[in-house]
């Protein structure tokens, strides 16, 4: 079982936990950090819908495992595609460490930098219809790097 | 050629594009007019490798990846 | 059911985490962040053992709830009493929020000062014998508040 | 009377002491061997609620707690 996760449609959070804990039962961490992400009813939403460019998704996940090694700790991951009913989850990570202060601390800076710059798209789905959330997305570390063209054209 | 993929939420096929730098490739994309407003906010990548150089070299065969705004979670 | 329980011996982790997550999944909160604290295998200890004193802790779990509340966000926490074996979790608490930020850093904040200002005393098990973790305590907030005492006798 | 428990690993009977503050429940405590060691790590509760003031006035059937130092988790 791999340490990144993509599932289709929500996340089965108890399975999920579950499994990560019988995983690292034996490995002598102290602290364990989850954080669970849950489609939240507003807006007139009936569901999120995700989007993910997975190759990319996996280099950014190994460079934060090797992060985490370093540390002394470890890192897990599930994340959903496609359609996501409003009050199931979408989004699971999870730190293992010897210690409390790496796991608090590695989950908070994990869960930020996943936000902005894991290449996951998300929509509102009203009515049936996807709606790109343009307003909640931040351009990934690098955005820009076209404008060269742009300049040329001017 | 390189291929140039569009991801996510920019509604347009792959095409494929005589360019031997990243700079002659925006160059190209920004002729395009349901590419040009997506660009100034994109992420690129080259083979699945994220790329920050803007005169980054390409070569034939390489596969282009533009990477629109992000929100996972 | 109470957001604060004590349970003799090792907490059912899943369990407990499965009652949580079914107790909010209607209350539309989109972080779930959650702490959970195991028994490590070091310095030849068989278990951990813990007194705890509940009124007080009551009282300071309380006062986080209304902190908590404040900020839009709810809090559970469960912790052993007795001997808890190596591999075995002592302690879980988590914050629900609408929002990853308030979720992420109440989660510390409640777990440092937790570790600091709850009434828990903790002694590591050998051959059976209970021995209280004194390199590892810490004064609570307000100690020495009997130093007048001495300075009188001196 | 006020009666002064002793929480956690100081392994010391509750016991009932004739004291109109915390300063002078202090002064009474200071000179016993057996706890004197734990005094200035100690943290006072009275009837639960957690005291900062050194000079905090007792009356008849208080509880006072002495609370060692803690480490919860």
């Amino acid at each position: 079982m791999s340490d990144m996760e993509l599932y289709q449609g929500p996340l089965d959070v108890k399975a999920i936990f579950g499994r990560w804990l019988d995983e690292e039962a034996a490995s002598n961490y102290g602290a364990f950090t989850p954080f669970i992400g849950t489609v939240r009813e507003e807006g007139g939403i009936e569901a999120l819908s995700f989007d993910i460019y997975e190759p990319v998704l996996r280099s950014w996940f190994d460079a934060w495992q090797e992060k985490a090694r370093a540390r002394g700790a470890k890192l897990w991951m599930a994340h959903s595609v496609g359609d996501v009913p409003v009050h199931t989850s979408s989004y699971m990570a999870a730190v293992f460490s010897p210690r409390r202060r790496v796991a608090l601390e590695l989950i908070e800076e994990f869960v930020e930098d996943f936000k902005a710059n894991a290449p996951i798209w998300k929509y509102d789905v009203i009515d049936g219809r996807r709606i790109y959330a343009e307003d909640r997305s931040t351009p990934m570390e690098g955005a820009g790097v076209l404008e060269l063209g742009k300049r040329n054209e001017e | 050629m390189v291929k140039v993929e569009f991801l996510g939420p920019i509604a347009r096929e792959p095409m494929e594009v005589e360019a031997d730098s990243l700079a002659e490739l925006s160059r190209v994309l920004f002729r395009e007019e349901s590419i040009r407003p997506w660009l100034e906010k994109c992420a690129v990548a080259v083979n699945d490798v994220m790329v920050k150089d803007p005169n980054h070299p390409l070569k034939d065969g390489d596969r282009v990846s533009i990477l629109p705004p992000v929100c996972g979670g």
